[in-house]
């Protein structure tokens, strides 16, 4: 493929290059892309990338390892489209993507982007761990199979697969349990959800896992789904439509609101932290949600919510999107998104850093080991920090 | 050339001359008040020429609805009496000049929410009260292509008016529309008033955009919340020209339990937002403006309201940030009624 | 394996130093309408002391070094013309110090304009900063490197005028620090030590800044900008006399473009103006739009559009867009300010000559002892025509600016080669002695300011 | 059945060590069964070698040429071919190196034998001689037996049989072989050994060896670390090779190095057998390691189940912490 | 130059915990498993696709097995081979000599330069597959081959010794060879890329078609049992979080005397 048919070959030019996409919200730091935070090259910035892929698909450049992985550094964060001035941004990250799909079909990508992808095609899951194991999570919870409950908990790949990932999706359950909401999960019948698949630019796995999903849902007769991840609300929120899968979609931070507000879920246990909360880009800037998971750590007794300086849609990404948190672009250095923002973290004063998302729990409790910061301070999912104020150990 | 139907002899009949009389802007007894509109009516000068600051109140205070304001505006162009400066008309004037190419027509044959020159407020009509309705006007680089004119007769221009209206409804009337629902008052005060009175023939039926919230609220009743906000609305100055469908504003606050709190500049005394006067040419403009806006805040301070609607983007843009620098939250009603039914409005803050 | 690859490795470590295509693509191109060059290496220091190693290496192998920092000065000063070492000073980003009481703030030389301006105001509101009207990763030192003004550049000047200090190293790896901090004494003022200004508008010829130390002003409590427009050009240069006579505004600046529409023809205004009072705003405002404007007012030679509160950053990127195409540059000058209406006159003609839509605007530097006036000229990166048109655009308008009695601002190699025909010859020979004696193997940013 | 042959492989003018594995299997193999047991040897210089087979064959066949040099199958085929016509041993053993790779298929096609490649056991059941061999990746085991035929063609895995001391002098018996045609349309052009870089890490004390687990090139780092506070250096298994993240010489196992550390520490690494050869020598063996069924720790003294991202950097603080307490 | 690949699906097993043996004691359990295309027919794959780049000519890709065994053509397909056939006979893979029987008689029916094989199979990894084949069609062969260059008439390879050692031949065409992994970087194959390669032609061959009876493949070696390997010794395992689990190992490598 060249410039002249590349979806956005009229578009991509348009970018100057000012740099407002590095910046968060107001102008305090010029490492809010995470990408560019990590290298500090101007390749690695939103424009540079933009600027190489004009260049790659015009040949004035050639495919390269290097160039592959400065695109797949992209963590699909929305920083960049959130700050871009101009009115092109909204395809900013859909250029990305498309670019990352033309190395797709070529063939060229980095490796661990194709062991990704092709463990994904082969078990549905990034790990490469077998389908049959995706229920083991649930092993002891007492938490059941789907069959017409009100609410289909979709936990996806990281929740059923990653220790850490487990644990959150385990209490949530219970949580979940204890509310008395009805719900039931898809255990080793559940797929991959797709998200990270299309940021990757496997446009035609992430069909295929739609229409499989979407299928499968409404064999089911699924008619609200609650997620454990972000990413998965985001797939299901706004792709699937496209696949006619209509689900009445919650972020599970969003369930656990109401389910306080109206006196569903007790919470007087309390929870004795200064806290402070990192928004998730998927379920903050690609869907505007910051106060659900505000609101439920302000209701927990004992809760004292402070903010980072970049927070909400200036909130520095964990460095995990874009299928970062397997392929790990970002990783192996002190200017990490993930060290960069548990350090800003540990600078509130706070000792517990609250998630709500498992990529990003991943992602910032290593990252908090890396910068030796255990003993100042935590890394909780906000369904592990409602579990303990409603008493499930 | 269209011409503005005015009826001098209703003038020298009217028992009231509630036009320049009741004017919140000049001090004027009955006697002065009919020599001067008949002077005006004759072509001659006359200080209300120079001393209106555009408010159009005089529309809606006309008892036989004879369009003193209109009369007023075709005078102040005919005499030369600009109310505004020169490069603010000239600025006005090429505001309204399309200049990135043609709109795209989408056939919408049925009725449709017409942005008007508003494209860029898409963000006000989200939502389930906008569900499946077609929108035109929704690029703000095609806008002034819909722009509906009636601006300028804060400009005394009715010349341009006249002049490129019949185009701009051609192109609504492209769309195939029956019925428009204008986004704003100056839409469908051009459409229902203005055109009428010189005569101009508009290809479609306009609806206002209150009577339309009003009646999707109903649809959606059991949804509603009440809001149970003490709310003052900042009426805009085109709403004169649509006073008959001024009783929505009360109606929908009752029907979404908003409190529309008793205040002294409300309804037919409303203020103006003092976007037109500040910028006028006579002495002291800017401070006139920054009274009537000092009045009408305090006014809505004293009346206990914690939120002022807004209808106008322009009354917005002057006095929101006012109200809001004294702790009233500046709300669009489109918003406010999207607050009624749950959801999140885009521009609360 | 290339030894010098390898020796900048060994100074700031393999993740900091690139010979790979696609950072030698991006750092040869400037974001105007220069062409590119690729330089050999793009390196990203975090340390005074390794850019001194990576000079001496330059040095020793006779390899040029290019400073960058945002690399937003259009005019193609940071493309490596003669390949070479590029480095990108944006790593160094720490601010130092701020003196509240002595009013500065000392950073490091990749600080950017934004970095600093949030700073402030969340650690100290009462103090500002001269803000160019670039995009907010606009560096704070390469701006002064260049001579830009801000905007508060009406009262205080040119932000050159502002440095309090400097530390730099020089082309042969030293580093020399000026001004009060040079004697150990803090970073307070530049003043009344021997002059040794040898770095502020030599475009990274003379040396590379690491350290400035820049002043800070009042920043009052409420900013905001007030609209005046005239439709006759003449008028500007009074307008501007008087309203800085007033000594009541932060920055005053006239501007006329094609589009949007409104603005064509037309002179519009922006006045700032800041107060700590309401009461002191509104003093402030009656002496700048009824008692100095408003003779023009009720005379119906010009409006006033209104005053907001609150400053919006400019947002000059968008400039690029005009023509969905990524790209704009501007010629910019330091010109007596009654030249206004010629500038906007013959600007307008050479836009109209080249089919670009015209875009000028002079900014009043000082109590109206200057202007800086610049004329902008969008075009289309993935149009080669529109960039063609540009550029002579551009050269045309770098004769026009020394034709009219004025001086180009941080010019291009073709503004630069006009300027110094102009100089005067023992001056243009003492540049040349002092550029040797500084920089013996003219390893420093070549290409620029080349005298022959 | 009259006798069991064994084919011996040189390398470098010497026996291959596989050689010596599989002719005391086989001469088990020939004890129980009471038949002879046959070795045969080929090349330009095979007397000494003759004398070594000796110490096990009842009878070591010799074969001269000077035609064999590079270890080209096709003459060998020839020979090996000819010999099995004329003496009908009932089964044929060889090791399975590189070259019974490319060796022993052919000949099997051309004598119309079955052939079992890579055994790991090779025994007597009533009669007939069955062989197991290790499947899926070492996971399974499956035994084999043999349809009705005269002669079977079996080769052993390297190191899966010990080593018997051989006491015996059996006879030397030179025989004469002619080739009949030029093996031109296959050149060989010469041995390429593993470019030497700076690490050898045959001589390494401490091995912190890297596979698969550790995803990613960058990851490297962090076991350079850990193999920094150990004194040691970085080792791996074929695919960080065959990924270019490592240089060959770095590689431990069957194509790679064998090694003997005092410390062999897997990181990511499964442990299959090709790469187990490799380290068996080591002092003391640790895994660290995802999956709990690798076979990595069944030869390892302490496992630990968990991600080796996660572990490592924990690992280099506390080792550094202890140093940092005894220095 | 005309090239003829050969392929094989595979199931993954690269989980340890993932085979079960079915109480035939014949077979393991497949229901749990997935399947793939065998690792090193990949690399046959991507040789194959690089040499068809430089030099032009043909690729035909062959598998001998059932139905589903498509998979494995349409990848092939997807990379860029012209044609692809699938021997429909599910033999026993026990016994290579069988397969590579059926192999030749499809070999001999296509116009080749090269034959490609994997140097082994993940599952029974008996390595003889391909230089059988090379017997029986009668042309030089080398297996193990890390490295490949082509000219019109002949192959210069590298093929793997023991220890790091590799060996050098130059073979003239026709010839066969059976490729290791390393040998070069397979390209990843998009689902659109296989879903595109629907439309390419695969052809369906039965033993009749290749004249041949199930006779014709007796094995001559049967499979007895299959059975989990004994037990190794367990290495004792130390557990608890990362950093109990770090602390405990560091305190052991210093008793050690490690460090």
């Amino acid at each position: 493929m060249t410039l002249t048919d590349f979806k956005y070959g009229d578009v991509i030019h348009r970018c100057f290059r000012c740099g407002y996409c590095k910046f968060p919200i107001n102008w305090m730091d010029v490492n809010n892309c995470p990408a560019y935070a990590r290298f500090r090259m101007e390749t690695y910035s939103c424009g540079g990338r933009l600027w190489l892929t004009r260049a790659w698909l015009d040949g004035e450049i050639e495919w390269s390892d290097h160039l592959a992985d400065i695109l797949y550094s992209c963590t699909a964060c929305k920083n960049c489209e959130v700050k871009c001035p101009l009115s092109f941004n909204i395809d900013i990250l859909n250029m990305m993507v498309a670019a990352k799909g033309e190395m797709v079909e070529r063939g060229e990508i980095p490796s661990a982007v194709k062991d990704f992808l092709e463990n994904i095609q082969r078990q549905g899951n990034p790990y490469g761990t077998s389908r049959t194991k995706r229920g083991d999570w649930m092993e002891g919870t007492g938490i059941e199979e789907y069959q017409g409950q009100e609410f289909l908990y979709y936990v996806g790949c990281v929740g059923s697969y990653d220790t850490r990932g487990q644990q959150t999706a385990r209490v949530l359950g219970k949580v979940l349990q204890k509310a008395g909401v009805s719900f039931g999960v898809l255990g080793n019948d559940e797929n991959c959800d797709g998200n990270e698949v299309k940021n990757l630019g496997e446009e035609t796995l992430f069909e295929m896992l739609a229409e499989e999903n979407v299928a499968q849902f409404r064999g089911l007769g699924v008619q609200k789904v609650v997620t454990l991840s972000p990413h998965s609300y985001n797939a299901i929120k706004n792709d699937y439509p496209g696949f006619n899968g209509d689900f009445d979609v919650l972020h599970y931070t969003q369930l656990l609101q109401g389910l306080i507000r109206n006196g569903g879920l007790d919470v007087s246990g309390g929870y004795n932290a200064t806290v402070t909360y990192h928004d998730p880009c998927f379920l903050g800037r690609w869907n505007e949600e910051y106060d659900a998971p505000r609101a439920v750590l302000r209701a927990i007794p004992g809760v004292r919510l402070i903010e980072m300086a970049r927070n909400r849609n200036g909130a520095l990404c964990c460095g995990g999107g874009g299928g970062n948190f397997y392929i790990d672009l970002l990783g192996g250095s002190e200017d990490s998104p993930a060290r960069r923002r548990v350090r800003e973290a540990c600078e509130t004063g706070a000792n517990i850093l609250a998630v709500a998302c498992p990529n990003c729990l991943t992602m910032l409790e290593d990252a908090v080991k890396a910068e030796g910061l255990e003993d100042k301070l935590a890394v909780k999912d906000i369904a592990e920090i409602v579990g303990e104020a409603c008493g499930i150990k | 050339m269209y011409e503005l139907k005015f009826d001098e002899s209703e003038c020298l009949s009217c028992a009231t001359q509630d036009c320049l009389t009741r004017c919140q802007y000049m001090d004027i007894d009955r006697d002065t008040a009919k020599a001067e509109i008949l002077k005006i009516a004759r072509g001659e000068d006359s200080f209300a020429l120079h001393d209106c600051v555009t408010c159009y109140a005089c529309e809606e205070y006309c008892p036989v609805n004879n369009h003193p304001f209109y009369l007023i505006v075709e005078k102040q162009e005919e005499l030369d009496v600009p109310p505004l400066p020169r490069p603010l008309i000239r600025r006005g004037i090429q505001t309204g000049i399309p200049f990135r190419g043609e709109p795209v027509i989408e056939e919408v044959n049925g009725r449709a929410l017409d942005m008007g020159a508003f494209a860029d407020l898409m963000y006000l009509i989200q939502g389930k009260l906008f569900d499946d309705l077609p929108v035109i006007s929704t690029d703000p680089r095609k806008m002034f292509h819909y722009f509906c004119q009636l601006m300028y007769l804060h400009y005394a221009r009715t010349s341009v008016i006249k002049e490129r209206l019949p185009g701009i409804l051609q192109t609504i009337a492209r769309h195939n529309v029956t019925e428009v629902i204008c986004f704003h008052d100056e839409c469908y005060g051009t459409y229902t008033s203005y055109c009428p009175a010189v005569g101009i023939d508009v290809p479609f039926k306009s609806i206002h955009f209150f009577e339309f919230l009003y009646n999707r609220l109903n649809e959606l009743r059991d949804e509603i919340t009440p809001v149970n906000l003490k709310v003052a609305y900042q009426r805009p100055c085109s709403s004169r020209l649509s006073s008959d469908k001024h009783h929505f504003v009360r109606d929908i606050f009752d029907l979404i339990g908003a409190e529309y709190v008793e205040r002294e500049y409300v309804d037919e005394n409303a203020l103006c937002c003092g976007g037109t006067i500040q910028g006028q040419r006579r002495e002291g403009s800017r401070k006139r403006a920054a009274d009537v806006q000092r009045r009408n805040i305090e006014d809505m301070k004293n009346a206990g309201a914690e939120v002022c609607v807004f209808n106008c983007p322009a009354c917005y843009t002057t006095l929101g940030r006012l109200v809001a620098q004294n702790g009233i939250r500046p709300i669009f009603m489109s918003d406010l009624c999207r607050l009624a039914i749950g959801e999140k409005p885009a521009g609360w803050r | 394996m290339d030894s010098v690859y390898q020796a900048l490795v060994d100074i700031v470590g393999q993740e900091h130093v690139s010979n790979r295509p696609e950072e030698l693509f991006i750092y040869s191109y400037d974001l105007g309408t220069t062409e590119p060059h690729r330089p050999d290496y793009a390196v990203t220091p975090r340390t005074t002391e390794e850019i001194q190693e990576i000079v001496r290496l330059a040095n020793r192998e006779k390899v040029p070094v290019v400073p960058l920092g945002g690399g937003l000065s259009l005019a193609g000063l940071a493309v490596p013309f003669k390949g070479g070492i590029t480095l990108d000073l944006k790593r160094m980003d720490s601010i130092l110090e701020v003196n509240e009481k002595a009013r500065y703030a000392l950073v490091e030389c990749g600080v950017s304009q934004g970095q600093l301006t949030s700073y402030l105001e969340r650690n100290y509101p009462h103090l500002t900063h001269s803000e160019p009207g670039a995009p907010p990763t606009a560096t704070i030192a390469g701006n002064v490197a260049i001579h830009g003004q801000g905007d508060i550049a009406q009262p205080y000047g040119f932000n050159s005028d502002m440095v309090n200090g400097l530390e730099i190293v020089l082309p042969t790896g030293e580093v020399c620090k000026f001004g009060s901090c040079s004697i150990g004494s803090g970073w307070f003022t530049l003043h009344p030590l021997p002059d040794v200004g040898l770095f502020l508008g030599w475009s990274g010829t003379t040396g590379i800044i690491t350290k400035v130390s820049i002043r800070l002003f009042p920043g009052r409590r409420i900013r905001g900008v007030g609209q005046f427009v005239v439709e006759d050009e003449e008028l500007v240069p009074e307008i501007m006399y008087k309203l800085s006579h007033t000594q009541m505004t932060e920055d005053i600046i006239a501007f006329s473009q094609a589009i949007p529409p409104f603005a064509s023809g037309l002179q519009h205004f922006t006045i700032n103006i800041a107060a700590d009072s309401e009461k002191e705003l509104e003093f402030k405002q009656e002496m700048v739009w009824d008692d100095t404007l408003g003779e023009y007012i009720r005379s119906g030679a010009g409006g006033f559009l209104g005053f907001r509160s609150g400053l919006q950053r400019p947002q000059v990127s968008k400039t690029s867009d005009w023509r969905k195409g990524g790209g704009f540059e501007y010629v910019g000058s330091i010109m007596p300010v009654d030249t206004y209406p010629e500038c906007y006159r013959r600007g307008r003609e050479i836009s109209e000559r080249h089919e670009i839509p015209y875009t000028v605007l002079g900014r009043c530097v000082g109590t109206a002892h200057a202007m800086m006036f610049s004329w902008t000229y969008a075009f289309n990166r993935a149009d080669p025509e529109t960039m063609k048109q540009a550029r002579e655009a551009l050269h045309e308008t770098d004769d026009l600016v020394l034709e009219l009695g004025g001086t180009i601002w941080k010019p291009g190699l073709y503004g630069q080669k006009l300027v110094m025909e102009r100089l005067d010859p023992n001056t243009l020979n003492l540049m040349k002695k002092i550029k040797q004696m500084l920089d013996p193997n003219g390893i420093m940013n070549p290409g620029n300011w080349e005298v022959s | 059945m009259s006798s069991i042959l064994v084919v011996a492989e040189r390398r470098d003018h010497a026996l291959a060590d596989v050689s010596y594995q599989v002719l005391s299997k086989g001469r088990q193999l020939a004890d129980q069964a009471r038949v002879e047991l046959l070795a045969v040897v080929a090349g330009s210089d095979v007397n000494a070698h003759a004398k070594e087979l000796a110490r096990w064959a009842d009878r070591v066949l010799t074969v001269k040429s000077d035609r064999l040099e590079g270890l080209l199958a096709e003459p060998y085929q020839r020979i090996i071919a000819d010999l099995i016509r004329k003496r009908k041993p009932g089964i044929v053993l060889m090791g399975h190196s590189s070259f019974a790779m490319d060796l022993t298929p052919s000949l099997s096609v051309e004598l119309g034998i079955p052939l079992v490649t890579d055994c790991v056991d090779i025994f007597w059941q009533n009669g007939d001689v069955l062989v197991t061999r290790s499947i899926y990746n070492g996971k399974v085991n499956a035994t084999y037996s043999f349809a009705q035929s005269e002669i079977v063609l079996i080769t052993g895995r390297v190191g899966e049989f010990s080593v018997e001391e051989g006491r015996r002098q059996g006879q030397v018996e030179e025989i004469e072989f002619a080739f009949e045609e030029e093996f031109d349309y296959k050149k060989f052009e010469g041995y390429l050994e593993a470019e030497a870089g700076g690490v050898d890490i045959t001589q390494a004390e401490v091995l912190v060896s890297v596979g698969r687990g550790i995803k990613d090139k960058k990851n490297l780092e962090m076991a350079e670390e850990l193999a920094r506070v150990l004194g040691g250096v970085v080792s791996c298994s074929r695919p960080i090779v065959d990924y270019g993240w490592l240089p060959s010489e770095r590689q431990v196992g069957l194509s790679g190095k064998t090694v003997q550390p005092k410390l062999y520490l897997g990181l990511g690494i499964s442990g299959a057998f090709q790469h187990l050869v490799g380290m068996k020598g080591a002092r003391m063996t640790i895994a660290i390691n995802k999956d709990a069924k690798a076979p990595i720790f069944n030869v390892a003294d302490y496992g630990i189940v968990d991600d080796l991202l996660k572990v490592v950097p924990a690992l280099v603080d506390k080792i550094s912490e202890l140093k940092g307490k005894t220095e | 130059m005309d090239i003829v690949a050969c392929i094989k699906r595979v199931p993954d097993t690269s989980e340890a915990d993932i085979i079960k043996i079915s109480p035939s004691q014949k077979d393991i359990e497949k229901d749990r498993l997935v399947f793939k295309i065998n690792d090193w027919d990949e690399y046959v794959l991507e040789a194959a696709v690089q040499l068809k780049e430089k030099l032009g000519g043909t690729l035909t890709a062959v598998t001998v097995g059932p139905k589903d065994w498509d998979e494995v053509l349409r990848r092939a397909l997807a990379m860029g081979a012209d044609s692809a056939i699938r021997v429909d006979q599910d033999v026993s893979a026990e016994d290579p000599y069988a397969v590579a029987i059926i192999l030749e008689k499809v070999i001999r029916k296509l116009s080749y330069a090269l034959v490609l094989f994997g140097a082994q199979s993940e599952d029974f990894g008996s390595g003889q597959l391909g230089a059988m084949v090379a017997e029986m069609l009668g042309i030089p062969h080398a297996t193990l081959v890390t490295g490949l260059e082509a000219e019109e008439k002949k192959v210069h390879v590298k093929r793997e010794l023991e220890a790091g050692t590799l060996q050098s031949y130059t073979i003239e065409l026709p010839a066969l060879l059976t490729i290791h992994t390393g040998i070069n970087q397979p390209r990843y194959i998009s689902l659109g890329g296989i879903r595109r390669a629907m439309q390419k032609e695969l052809q369906v061959m039965s033993l009749s078609d290749l004249d041949l009876s199930l006779e014709a493949l007796t094995p001559m070696v049967r499979l007895e049992k299959l059975e989990l390997p004994p037990k190794g010794k367990q290495a004792e395992l130390i557990t608890g979080a990362p950093e109990e689990a770090a602390g405990q190992l560091a305190k052991i490598l210093k008793d050690a005397g490690i460090f």
